[in-house]
């Protein structure tokens, strides 16, 4: 398994297979595991609705207060840096829409590849910054866990490898395309069993802080 | 490797031209029309024709295998040189099913002779699979001989070995899956002489007459990738050299034949075009002297010069798509995970609803006892 | 027992054919047809996406390099009601036309001539007398006596090396050769001129295809868009290269093929008396004029001839599970259901069983020809084995009335001298492939001009895109995919499931001509043609076996790549 | 600075036990804290709002840090991947020790202030999960002595600082002599029930008064209960249900003797989370009665226009918004409203309302003597907060938070007086002849 | 037998040809770069530059486009030496497309040259030996009863 299109065939293939399965199983799971421990009843007198408070949770936390931007313009900026360069390059990038359609049947249209490339560029940069941070951060560094950087890494080496075999640096283009893809396999095998999980939880977990506070009155 | 000593009183490959009225300049196009064939500098002319002044014309042994004649019909189509110059002028092409006049018997005997005369020094080229030594050699005879046989019995006396089109060079179409007759290729049984693959479903023709031309020029092969391909031809992907790469990198792509991106002639990685993983001169060469090239006629590439280019996924869908049913593994995950993380979390609770059942309320009492 | 001569590998063909024969005095009295080598492609399709089995089946060969990729496209688009528009079933045709003509002019002089053509005597020709000749059947340009001289020259420079390529060890001066040095060197220098001109002629599948050998195609039409004002599309100028590429393989047909087929046949009467064998011809017909695969509207007529009766036409129906069956007991193959039983594509099975049904264990002398002896299986139409290709389309066109056929068929015998029982035969059968050139390389004009009118009154359309999506199709359909491949009748059959192929079955015309023996010991076209008064001047250069197996353009590639459909199992057998 | 473990007694000898905290803990777990701690990504960011952190620079006081216990029960054994390490024993257990290091992070270091809850980029709602790691601290016997004892007192003498009602009747009858006005007690259906705290009846006995006064002037009727007047629950801080739903059933029982329609809760901030939000679930059953925070009710009277006033006060005054009433409960805009009336120059701190900074007393910390230097040290930042805008008077609304500011300013020996906002409303009141005003009341 | 075929119709449909004699798809532009620097190269060294077009990755409409950007010049030549070479000089001094056909008519190489004389045109050393022998030769089919060379 030495030659760069078995690899590739190997990495699109049974590998892609399994970790699509760890994933969907891990991840439907995590999800369950939530909905299913659910909520106590509150008989207290409600002040406000839940539902549209915490959808418009779900909104508005991915915006920092200003005192928070003020504090922690760091995270701030380059947190949205970072996330923002990850979710274009993930669902605008051409190749990868085609992936997603074949697998959910949805698509739309992408962005020119120049500006994939750039932002993806940005995020490698932003990326190395948040490790930067997090060693030197007192906090972070205090809060960070092995899991933190075998997370970071394996986000940082999805993104490179994407920019390497984009920019055809790896050749030849079957091992630069097969590590991507491997990449993004193991990425998708730990996401369920790591903090990755928030890419989907962060939804309810927003929601559900969203709907406690509404139900007071106050607009989280 | 010493090659074409054999033969002293052959002449030259420029004498040769000259003797069937080919002026000096009528040669220096040669030289010009070789060098463009050998994807060599234009710079590199001069030494070519000083090395092809004393070219002269070595045996060549073509073994035809599991094949379907492609290659053979590819190589014909070569305009330079030309296949007439290249079996008079060029090489003494002594076994070829195709071309050659002899049959039977006398066509054995014209390949044993050709490999007695020049031993150690023809260049032995294949196209097609062989059933390997494990498979039954039933499955591909040749008078009464097994391709594996006879294809051992030619390369011991071999310079060195091409092995044209995708089929010889990786095992090819009867390779794919499930491989019915235990197809390998020629490198896979070919360890101790140089071997190289010109692959390519067919290979574009100039790229075989283009190693051709090498070894004649230069009495030795040329630079080879680890698959063994010359780097000359194979050294950049049909997506690197493709016209249309402006339309990639401006994301603008057909979505279908006839639309008017297709029209336009956007890109066709939509459309499945495998020119990102495939390395081959169709982009620069193009196909028929020039006439055109499979993405040039609205149709993606299906990768024909890489390994396994059978297996990679369907040639529709596009590259970044995964070869198996993965959405169907997604779901059926999915719900398997639903039902092991509703179980967790329900087990979980009602451990918790237990516990709560027999708790022990705290008292002031007890928390008096803290005191 | 009497000498057998065994001739392997027949060579000028494509694939691997092995010829043995049984002499009876300096006859031939019975002869055994194998093909000596296996793939299993429709093993390797099954399971795959039918959009992409062209080009699998396309791979069968290189040669016909267009047909078995058409046919694979066209099974789908008849399991799934596929409409093709106008300006793609037109280019089709010129692809399909481009392939007889290129096909056929290279079989004729690269493949077949060296049977008739001696390449030595050629040296002792006169370049004059070579011009006069040329000119006198020809206005070919290129005919000066300069021309041949040089033609000479480099023959001669080319022999006197001492390296002969390909053409050593032919059978040169065997007492079989007819031709006077002349005539020989005329053809030696069109053999060369159509190694040239067969380059241009292929252009026409590159500009529509890509390329050639194996260009492109797309279920649904054709993947090269039309667009008059794109340089990346179809345009005036594409439009205006095939035109000329259409001209020049007419100008070559006209002027160099014919000529030159009735100019060598006129000097061998004798093999328009032997080598047809059958005398059943079948035909599935094609050429539609129009976007629709209405068999009426085909330039070549669909139907079977029984025992060379030009007045009865039998209707062939490609789904009837009674009228097309495959046989295997002379093959090197198992049915579950017994080696003698016949079964319809749709059905079909096959089990590789090379130890178990005869085959020799290599190296091998001879084969056993009373128990499997080839890789080709045996097809059958109701029954009766059946020769395909163009003598049998010819045929098919003579006894319908179609009137160039009429006329150049009479004008053929007229100027041999010949009675119509001489299309019979060997050269008759070579004879007919020079006509249908011509016929076909005429039609594509006409072909071109619809084309062009239609682009003109607004129709661009090339692709019918209804039925790409898989998600649109039928759980399950089937479809039979026909084609009059150069070699004759080519049918492809396939069963799609969820949008898979579950099974595909190609029963191509090699497999019809170079079968073997049926369960009832019928035997194939090719070696009933060869027990059909062949006389062997040397045993040892067996000439006249290649001249009758050449006049059939064997393409044994195609013929056999037959691996279970059905299990997709593989068999492995270790060899003791 | 190292936590001090409280827990003197020996573990034999302990009523709890590890098993019962792990117990309560667990019983503790529901979906949003599953899908808090799936989701939290080590960010930090919820450090940037909490002024134990921001004020010491120990990064140990990030909040989701005080969370470890909670979650290490959680990932355990709410989770596949829990269950699949636990089969080989690979997850970390929660131990004694690591919970009395967690002591002081849980109790000493957190006013339950919810800010970080407020700026969670990924929502996670941090203030309920200590409010929920409360319940297994105290199951597990880890919890500061202060706490116990106010949780003592508060069950035995029905006030966290042993109030009994002689005193508060005390402080009624000077009241009334005062103003003339009766203070009406055991009222039975009475519009409005009032509860107070202990520390406004012993720190802020202007607060009663000023409540007599202003219902008077708005002609309201209402009740105290000598069954029950203490609203403040130590059940809560402690973070102890049992006690918490003791000290609820209380008012409960006192609201419903008197069948009144509304009970009002103090000037205190954790007594109206105490009554308002968690009693109905404490009790497992909705109240048959509202619960509103004074302040609430001053404005519903201001709005109905039954409360004139006269007069501005002229000094700069600046207003802390209690946590409890902010933040946590969304009661922002009425206290503005009753500050127009009656201040000429009211300036707003920089970060108010639901941004507010907490005064850092608030959770308990308070109560819990061994607090005292992070206490202080979380007050710098409100401290620094009223710098910016340099009031001549701050104006707050619960007696903890007011009794922290005036103790944080003294310690740091700036002369800004802290004044509660009822008291202020009372002193504007339009003059009018009690006669009539007693007319209008009965 | 008819020897007739049916003549080249005029191409049949009319184009709308963008000016400048097709769309470019970006490599003609990096190409012009590149003869600019070999022009500057010749001139200032003498060096001569070669640009085999034929390897290029062109587009359909590339090369019409580069060819007509560089015009036509003064100078044009076939050279007929198996099949037929033209060079033709472009408008720009010192710039040559060498395009070189075999017998067929099909495309060998197109090669720009930046040199003063493209070398293929320049008569060949090589050839010099022969060409007294040659002329030899032709006077004496011309001279009636033949003829010695006049040295």
């Amino acid at each position: 398994m030495s030659d760069p299109m078995d690899f590739l065939l190997l990495t699109k293939g049974p590998l892609f297979n399994l970790a699509v399965t760890v994933f969907a199983l891990g991840m439907a799971a995590r999800i369950l595991e939530i909905l299913v421990n659910g909520r106590r009843p509150n008989y207290s007198e409600a002040r406000g609705g839940q539902w549209l408070p915490g959808l418009r949770t779900v909104l508005t936390r991915s915006v920092a207060d200003p005192g928070t931007f003020k504090r922690a313009p760091f995270n701030v900026v380059v947190g949205w840096l970072w996330h923002l360069g990850f979710i274009v390059t993930l669902l605008f990038f051409i190749p990868h829409i085609a992936l997603i359609k074949s697998l959910l049947g949805l698509s739309w249209p992408g962005l020119p590849n120049p500006v994939v490339d750039l932002v993806t560029a940005v995020t490698l940069v932003a990326l190395v910054a948040t490790l930067v941070h997090r060693r030197t951060h007192r906090v972070k560094r205090r809060i960070s866990t092995p899991e933190d950087y075998l997370v970071w890494t394996l986000v940082f080496l999805l993104v490179l490898s994407g920019y390497l075999a984009y920019n055809r640096i790896i050749n030849p283009y079957p091992l630069a395309l097969g590590l991507h893809i491997l990449c993004a396999e193991v990425f998708l095998i730990v996401l369920p069993f790591t903090k990755l999980t928030h890419i989907f939880t962060v939804f309810i977990a927003r929601w559900y802080n969203g709907a406690s506070f509404g139900r007071r009155g106050v607009e989280s | 490797m010493r090659v074409f000593e054999k033969n002293p009183l052959e002449k030259g490959l420029a004498e040769r031209l000259r003797e069937h009225g080919v002026s000096r300049r009528g040669f220096l196009k040669f030289c010009a029309a070789t060098a463009s064939m050998m994807a060599l500098p234009p710079a590199m002319i001069p030494a070519i024709a000083a090395a092809l002044e004393r070219a002269r014309r070595p045996s060549v042994i073509w073994l035809s295998f599991q094949e379907c004649t492609g290659c053979t019909e590819s190589l014909t189509r070569s305009h330079a040189p030309t296949v007439e110059d290249l079996i008079l002028d060029l090489i003494s092409l002594d076994y070829h099913h195709t071309l050659q006049a002899a049959a039977g018997e006398a066509a054995e005997a014209a390949r044993e002779q050709a490999m007695r005369d020049n031993h150690g020094q023809y260049l032995l080229i294949v196209d097609g699979s062989l059933p390997g030594p494990d498979a039954n050699p039933g499955y591909s005879t040749i008078a009464g001989v097994s391709n594996y046989s006879m294809l051992m019995e030619a390369v011991e006396g071999a310079a060195a070995v091409i092995a044209v089109g995708t089929c010889a060079a990786f095992g090819g179409l009867p390779a794919a899956a499930p491989n019915p007759t235990g197809a390998v290729s020629v490198m896979d049984l070919v360890k101790d002489k140089p071997v190289v693959n010109v692959s390519g479903c067919p290979p574009v023709p100039m790229v075989i007459t283009g190693v051709l031309a090498h070894f004649l020029t230069f009495g030795r092969l040329p630079e080879l990738d680890e698959y063994h391909r010359p780097l000359a031809f194979f050294g950049q992907s049909i997506h690197d050299r493709c016209y249309r790469r402006p339309f990639y990198d401006k994301g603008l792509f057909a979505e279908t034949f006839d639309d008017a991106g297709a029209r336009a002639g956007w890109c066709l990685y939509r459309l499945g075009c495998k020119g990102p993983s495939t390395y081959n001169a169709c982009a620069t060469m193009r196909w028929n002297a020039g006439t055109s090239w499979p993405i040039e006629a609205g149709h993606p590439c299906l990768g024909c010069a890489e390994p396994r280019f059978w297996d990679a996924g369907g040639f529709y869908v596009p590259l970044s798509v995964p070869t198996g049913p993965a959405s169907d593994y997604l779901l059926a995950a999915g719900a398997v995970g639903a039902v092991a993380g509703a179980v967790v979390a329900t087990k979980a609770r009602g451990r918790a609803k237990e516990e709560a059942a027999v708790r022990q309320p705290v008292t002031v009492e007890e928390l008096e006892q803290k005191l | 027992m009497s000498e057998r001569i065994v001739v392997d590998p027949i060579t000028r063909i494509e694939g691997h054919l092995r010829i043995e024969a049984q002499m009876d005095g300096v006859n031939i009295a019975q002869a055994w047809s194998s093909g000596t080598m296996v793939r299993g492609i429709e093993t390797i399709l099954q399971g795959r996406d039918p959009r992409d089995a062209w080009a699998f089946a396309q791979r069968i060969c290189g040669v016909c390099t267009l047909v078995h990729g058409l046919a694979a496209v066209r099974s789908v688009e008849d399991a799934l009601a596929i409409e093709l528009p106008t300006n793609a079933q037109l280019i089709r045709n010129l692809m399909i036309g481009a392939q007889y003509v290129h096909d056929h002019v290279m079989h004729f002089y690269h493949l077949h001539a060296l049977d008739w053509v001696d390449v030595v005597s050629a040296l002792s020709a006169d370049p004059k007398a070579t011009s006069t000749l040329a000119q006198s059947i020809s206005g070919w340009s290129k005919s000066s006596p300069g021309y041949f001289s040089d033609t000479q020259k480099r023959l001669k420079g080319f022999i006197e090396s001492g390296q002969l390529g390909i053409f050593a060890n032919g059978y040169w001066g065997h007492p079989a050769y007819k031709l006077p040095p002349e005539a020989n060197l005329m053809a030696f220098a069109h053999y060369l001129e159509a190694l040239a001109w067969q380059r241009d002629a292929a252009r026409l599948q590159a500009i529509f295809g890509g390329k050639n050998p194996h260009p492109n195609f797309v279920v649904g039409g054709v993947a090269c868009p039309i667009d008059l004002n794109s340089d990346s599309a179809i345009n005036a100028k594409k439009l205006a290269e095939v035109q000329s590429v259409i001209a020049s393989m007419r100008q070559f047909v006209d002027q160099v093929y014919v000529p030159d087929t009735l100019a060598i046949a006129g000097f061998y009467p004798d093999w328009f008396q032997r080598g047809e064998g059958l005398g059943n011809f079948m035909c599935y017909g094609d050429l539609p004029a129009t976007g629709s695969a209405d068999p009426a509207t085909f330039l070549f007529p669909r139907g079977v001839i029984l025992n060379r009766d030009l007045t009865t036409i039998h209707e062939v129906d490609l789904h009837d599970d009674t009228q097309i069956q495959e046989f295997v007991s002379h093959a090197w193959y198992d049915y579950k259901g017994g080696k003698d039983t016949g079964l319809h594509p749709y059905q079909g099975e096959t089990r590789l069983d090379y130890d178990g049904r005869g085959g020799v264990k290599p190296p091998y002398q001879q084969l056993d020809v009373t128990d499997g002896y080839t890789w080709l299986k045996a097809p059958r139409w109701k029954g009766h084995a059946v020769e395909v290709g163009p003598l049998a389309r010819v045929l098919m066109l003579y006894a319908q009335g179609h009137a160039q056929t009429k006329e150049l068929v009479d004008m053929t015998l007229t100027t041999l001298k010949l009675e119509q029982r001489a299309l019979f035969s060997t050269l008759g059968r070579t004879a007919a492939r020079t006509l249908e050139s011509k016929i076909v390389v005429d039609a594509m004009q006409g072909w071109y001009d619809a084309l062009v009118a239609n682009i003109k009154a607004g129709d661009g359309r090339t692709f019918n895109e209804t039925l790409w999506d898989p998600a649109t199709w039928p759980r399950e359909a089937r479809g039979a995919g026909f084609m009059e491949a150069p070699r004759g009748a080519l049918g492809h059959w396939i069963v799609i499931k969820d949008g898979r192929i579950d099974n595909y079955q190609a029963v191509v015309p090699s497999t019809w001509n170079a079968g073997p023996r049926d369960p009832s010991n019928q035997p194939g076209a090719y070696e009933a043609a060869l027990a059909d008064n062949h006389q062997l001047a040397d045993v040892k250069q067996p000439l006249e076996i290649l001249r009758t197996i050449h006049s059939f353009d064997p393409c044994i590639a195609c013929a056999v790549h037959l691996v279970d459909p059905v299990t997709g199992e593989r068999i492995e057998v270790k060899v003791v | 600075m190292s936590a001090t473990p409280s827990s003197n007694g020996s573990p034999e000898s302990s009523p709890f036990t590890l098993e019962r905290g792990l117990a309560a803990f667990r019983a503790e777990i529901d979906g949003p804290v599953a899908a808090f701690f799936s989701s939290c990504v080590h960010c930090g960011v919820c450090a940037q709002s909490c002024p134990f952190y921001l004020e010491t620079g120990d990064p140990k006081y990030t909040p989701i840090l005080k969370l470890e216990p909670l979650r290490l029960i959680w990932a355990a054994e709410f989770t596949l991947l829990g269950r699949l390490k636990g089969l080989l024993g690979l997850n970390k257990q929660v131990t004694d020790e690591m919970l009395t290091q967690w002591e002081e992070l849980i109790y000493d270091s957190c006013s339950m202030c919810g800010r970080c809850s407020l700026v969670c980029p990924v929502g996670n709602d941090i203030q309920a999960m200590v409010r929920k790691s409360r319940e297994g601290m105290v199951a597990s016997g880890h919890v500061p002595e202060g706490l116990i004892g106010a949780s003592v007192r508060a069950v035995q003498t029905g006030s966290p600082m042993g109030l009994q009602w002689k005193t508060l009747q005390v402080q009624i009858n000077h009241i009334e002599t005062s103003t003339g006005l009766t203070v009406p007690v055991d009222q039975a259906g009475a519009d409005y029930l009032v509860m107070l705290s202990s520390m406004e009846v012993i720190n802020f006995p202007e607060y009663l008064e000023a409540i007599t006064r202003i219902f008077d002037h708005a002609g309201v009727s209402w009740t105290l209960s000598t069954q029950c007047f203490e609203a403040t629950n130590a059940g809560i801080q402690i973070g102890n249900k049992d006690v918490a739903a003791l000290l609820v059933q209380r008012v409960v029982d006192a609201a419903v003797a008197l069948g009144v329609k509304n009970v009002i809760s103090p000037e205190c901030g954790h007594a109206y989370t105490a009554i308002r939000w968690e009693g109905p679930n404490l009790i497992g059953r909705p109240y048959p009665f509202h619960v509103f925070h004074i302040i609430e009710v001053l404005d519903q009277l201001r709005a109905a226009g039954r409360i004139k006033t006269e007069g501005m006060e002229t000094d700069r005054l600046s207003l802390h918004d209690p946590c409890n009433l902010a933040r946590k409960s969304g009661v922002i805009q009425q206290q503005r409203n009753l500050m127009d009336l009656i201040a000429a120059d009211f300036v707003e701190l920089k970060e108010h309302g639901k941004f507010q900074w907490c005064c850092g007393a608030g959770g308990g910390v308070s109560s819990n003597e061994r607090a005292e230097p992070l206490k202080i040290a979380a007050f710098k930042m409100k401290k620094a907060q009223i710098e910016e805008v340099e009031p001549a008077r701050m104006v707050t609304m619960c007696a903890t938070c007011r009794t922290q500011l005036e103790e944080g300013l003294e310690h740091f020996n700036m002369d800004i007086p802290v004044v509660g906002l009822t008291e202020l409303i009372a002193e504007h009141l339009v003059e009018h002849e009690p006669a009539e005003q007693a007319e209008g009341a009965t | 037998m008819s020897a007739t075929m049916s003549g080249l119709p005029s191409i049949p449909v009319q184009v709308e040809t963008p000016a400048g004699g097709g769309a470019c798809h970006g490599n003609a532009l990096a190409i012009l770069h590149e003869v600019r620097h070999a022009l500057e190269r010749l001139i200032s060294t003498g060096e001569a530059t070669r640009i085999d077009l034929h390897a290029l990755p062109f587009g359909a409409g590339d090369e019409a486009w580069l060819t007509a950007l560089l015009g036509t010049g003064e100078v044009r030549a076939t050279i007929e030496a198996l099949g037929p070479t033209s060079v033709q000089e472009t408008a720009i001094p010192g710039v040559w497309l060498v395009d070189y056909h075999n017998a067929e008519g099909q495309r060998l190489a197109l090669h720009l040259e930046i040199t003063c004389i493209p070398g293929i045109l320049r008569t060949q050393c090589r050839e010099l030996d022969t060409a007294v022998a040659t002329l030899d030769t032709r006077l004496g089919a011309a001279t009636p009863g033949g003829s010695r060379p006049l040295s």
